[in-house]
């Protein structure tokens, strides 16, 4: 890739890649690649078309919505909608419940979790200002959203709850259906951005009782650029993308065929593979953490034994700044984040972790390792070997870790 | 977002890194709120002259990168040149700085002002990095406040 | 492809394929898919993420970015921001520059073509709705946007105007040049759906003078779900998709390098053939038009001696339904539209041809017929065989076309 | 939207296409404006049965293919049968038709409709479609204008 060697970097002078940052994106399958090709240069049609080729176009659309419908559980294949990414499905879903429940009558309240990713949270804003009342519920220590604490701040005038199925940076998960049921007992409507749970948990429409859904192609071997919202029928809605009405008018703009059919393969081989990978992962996971917590002034970010990604770590190194540690890790090849490397250049201390309580100084020290199909149990061992090193030496040159944290490092 | 390969350089193999004991000037700035702390040891010889620097910094590649260069473009000043580096001549030095990175080398100059103004106060001499600092937009007479006033604006350009 | 045979169609019988309906979408070169592969597979990194793989990602997204801003002669490359749809762009520019423009005092009045496409129309409707004034400009006759006409109803208040370069259905070109000079005349805004003009027609940002400009990739031989905003810097702009503040905070969500990097590519390609491809093209249009014309009963759509893009042709087949004759070439595998084939399933008669005059009666026997880079002289041949008797045999099943026309076909 | 096998089948070879130059009865119904027409002849024996019928229709795939098929389906019937064909059994019949273009089934059993009454009028005889369109939501007691409001109504369906 010219592009990349056009200019020497660290990363080309590597050893090896050993790439532990699966919740930020992932290689699209070559599966994936071989069900989506044919759409691109043969079956090419708009699926709009009349004619055999359109109508291909359209089969292999309306396969690729029944196929995804299966996987998530939805009463039927009308209710998932293509969208272009993730962010996409995110602010539809935010924006057009509450704008579309509030013109149906429904109050103007509108309740978000705290730690949701910025496609949730900036929407919030949002509506805010368009005079909505928006109520930040915050998840407590263990990573958690909790349905009591939910049902603290319902209100009748209540329209739309959106909390995320599994937190990006932690790997929690919400016990969605529980705040579903709640936020349906006031009559609201209840979203969950579940982009990072999909395929790697559970995940049936109809028995979590959630209206609306967000999902994402890339997090899930699929390719960028590719999502789904989910919108159960009936699910008040203001539609976000206007123009020639494909989707059933909910969603405007040529599909993307390609796009769509690789999303709907990417979940069929999540789904397949799920009972063994999942195992597998978990305990790369764990010798994850448990190999990190080996060094002092070290913690896991979110209670121990709370349900969780099989995949995703989050732990707290105090004492270092996470982008200095990042950068020394990829010198050795190695791929982690720190915050949320799904928001741009941004290295502000992770809102997410400052809402499960951390101190900001705390915050600037977390380490994201999230495990994923190509990670093998030497990737784990060679992450395990580099990390303990680095992390003295940048405590080493710390100013204040020794009066901070004591020199026992 | 990408780094020069000089800020690599220096991130990677930071020039002078330490404490020095018998220090004749101190400087500690940044705030671990905001992530970046730095912490420079000076000598100055009898010209006033800086004959040698150590630093210590906790924050990102940029923050490293701009303590370590300044000790290099610090060394054998005169202490009236040394507080006279700017940020950007800093940044120029490290082949540029990331927008969103630029406060860090501010980090750094402002580190050096306050070592070399610890110095004179030490030897009852008259602070001259602030008469230096109101040259800069974001001036204010109390030189130390002035460095955590930047460094809290460094905060916000986190958030 | 299984869900194309899983169910037999005329078209699997077909003899051959001849595909004329290049502004409904287009293959993917196989060189466009050559540049985008790497990206899906091996260069998969998130462009926001600092390790090597991510500064890959971010090095070749920035790439197509700087390639794509030369190809439309952009000041700057930051002025180029990447999309999930030419749908999107077109949404993201009327509301986002009405919305912004008015809230920096400007006024309330919005303009914008009655033949622009749907992408346009309903986020014009949308802001009528929010308390906008917003006024159609009919085309003429000739299938064009008059300066003076636009001059005549260009207001003090008028916040933006939205003219599209060509358009989708005639393949008319509009001096966006002089209508952009106008609007700056009263301090507006002007922008332009240049979706089916890329490429084709030569376009330079700087000197056309426009403010904002969308783009779609399936259109110039790229894939579907990819498609640029052209936002000259200064442009006011409230941002539509929001989140993680990517594209500098212009466009939310995980950017799809792979589709960047293809949209860049069809551009360079595009570009670097256009000078031996339009010759080409404008023979076999006008070997489309003239040989159609041969047939009592028919017109061109449009005036024939305005800026036409080279490939497009509309034409008037009196006495025939649009789409009956489509399915009827169809079963010869011969590709085609009728009205907009970006309109999901729709066949209302083409609210394109109504702007220029047309009758009803008249406009539900429209064909499109669109040649493109894949169009060799024999498909314009075969069409030309097939299409006649067809017309015939439709014309004279119909019970009114004697009485509409007189029985001379 | 997919048309069935045997939609694309009538559409292509359409049964009964013509008109009948001693019909017994004419129907034409729909309007060019909304790009149907269909015109149908019939002839009717002794017995009130319709042996015969030929229909010529301007329009999509559905019209044509359901012109067709009624023509077939209401060959042999007695008039009062024939009056009694709904859209849903032409639909049907055909294996089904897309939402949007269920409304061109009754440009067919409209035609059909006006057919028989326009028979039965020649003959000094009562209509008797208008009865059967009542049972029809969109029911209005003036048969032909009935008619127009469907294809009136057909046309927002295009919008
Ligand atoms: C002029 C014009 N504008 C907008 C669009 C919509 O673009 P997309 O389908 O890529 O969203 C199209 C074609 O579909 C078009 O031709
Ligand atoms: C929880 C969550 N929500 C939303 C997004 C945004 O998705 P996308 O980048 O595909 O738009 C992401 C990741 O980027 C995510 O992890």
């Amino acid at each position: 890739m010219q592009e990349g060697k056009s200019e020497p970097t660290m990363s080309d002078a590597t050893p090896r890649t050993v790439y532990l940052d699966y919740a930020a994106t992932t290689p699209v399958d070559e599966r994936v690649v071989t069900a989506m090709l044919p759409f691109l240069t043969e079956h090419y049609g708009n699926p709009n078309s009349l004619y055999g080729l359109g109508r291909d176009a359209y089969r292999a659309l309306e396969a690729a919505r029944e196929s995804f419908a299966r996987g998530i559980g939805a009463a039927d294949p009308g209710e998932v909608i293509f969208t272009g990414a993730g962010t996409e499905g995110d602010n539809a879903a935010v924006l057009g419940i509450a704008r579309a429940g509030r013109a149906r009558g429904k109050g103007d309240h509108v309740i978000v979790s705290s730690f949701e990713h910025h496609a949730i949270l900036e929407p919030a804003h949002r509506l805010a200002k368009e005079g909505f009342e928006v109520t930040e519920l915050r998840p407590r220590e263990d990573g958690l959203i909790h349905t009591e604490d939910l049902r603290a701040i319902l209100r009748d005038s209540t329209v739309l709850v959106s909390v995320m199925h599994a937190n990006n940076e932690l790997g929690t998960i919400q016990p969605i259906k529980e705040l579903a049921a709640a936020t349906h007992e006031v009559g609201g409507y209840f979203h969950t951005d579940a982009i990072q749970a999909l395929g790697k948990v559970e995940w049936n429409a109809v028995d979590n009782g959630v209206d609306a859904a967000s999902f994402s192609a890339h997090k899930i071997y699929g390719p960028k650029g590719v999502g789904v919202l989910y919108l159960k029928r009936g699910t008040p809605f203001e539609v976000y993308m206007i123009g020639g009405g494909q989707e059933s008018k909910k969603r405007s703009g040529t599909q993307n065929v390609a796009g769509a059919t690789a999303f709907a393969k990417a979940l069929e081989l999540m789904l397949a593979e799920r009972e063994t990978e999942n195992p597998r992962l978990e305990a790369l996971r764990d010798r994850v953490i448990d190999g990190v917590l080996q060094m002092p002034h070290t913690a896991l970010n979110g209670a121990r034994d709370v349900p969780r990604l099989p995949g995703t770590a989050n732990l707290s190194i105090n004492g270092v700044e996470g982008e200095a540690m990042l950068l020394r890790l990829d010198n050795l090849g190695i791929a982690v984040s720190t915050g949320s490397a799904c928001s741009s250049g941004s290295l502000e201390p992770s809102h997410v972790l400052l809402a499960i309580g951390l101190k900001p100084e705390i915050a600037h020290g977390s380490l994201r390792v999230t495990v994923g199909r190509f990670t093998t149990d030497a990737d784990v061992d060679y992450l395990l070997e580099k990390l303990p090193p680095i992390i003295e030496l940048l405590r080493a040159m710390s100013p204040v870790y020794a009066k901070m944290f004591g020199a026992s490092a | 977002m990408l780094y020069s390969d000089k800020v690599m350089d220096h991130f990677n193999n930071p020039r002078n890194v330490g404490v020095i004991d018998d220090a004749d000037g101190v400087g500690e700035v940044g705030n671990p709120v905001c992530g970046d702390v730095m912490k420079i040891t000076i000598k100055v010889d009898a010209t006033d002259h800086i004959t040698e620097l150590k630093f210590q910094t906790l924050g990102c590649g940029a923050a490293i990168a701009t303590s370590s260069i300044v000790t290099e473009m610090a060394k054998g000043m005169s202490i009236e040149d040394a507080v006279k580096i700017s940020k950007r001549q800093v940044a120029d030095e490290l082949g540029g700085l990331p927008a969103a990175k630029m406060h860090c080398s501010v980090l750094a100059t402002d580190g050096l002002k306050v070592a070399v103004d610890d110095f004179l106060k030490r030897n009852g001499r008259e602070p001259i990095a602030g008469v230096i600092l109101s040259e800069d937009p974001n001036f204010d007479p109390h030189a130390e406040e002035e460095t955590q006033a930047v460094a809290a604006e460094n905060c916000h350009l986190h958030e």
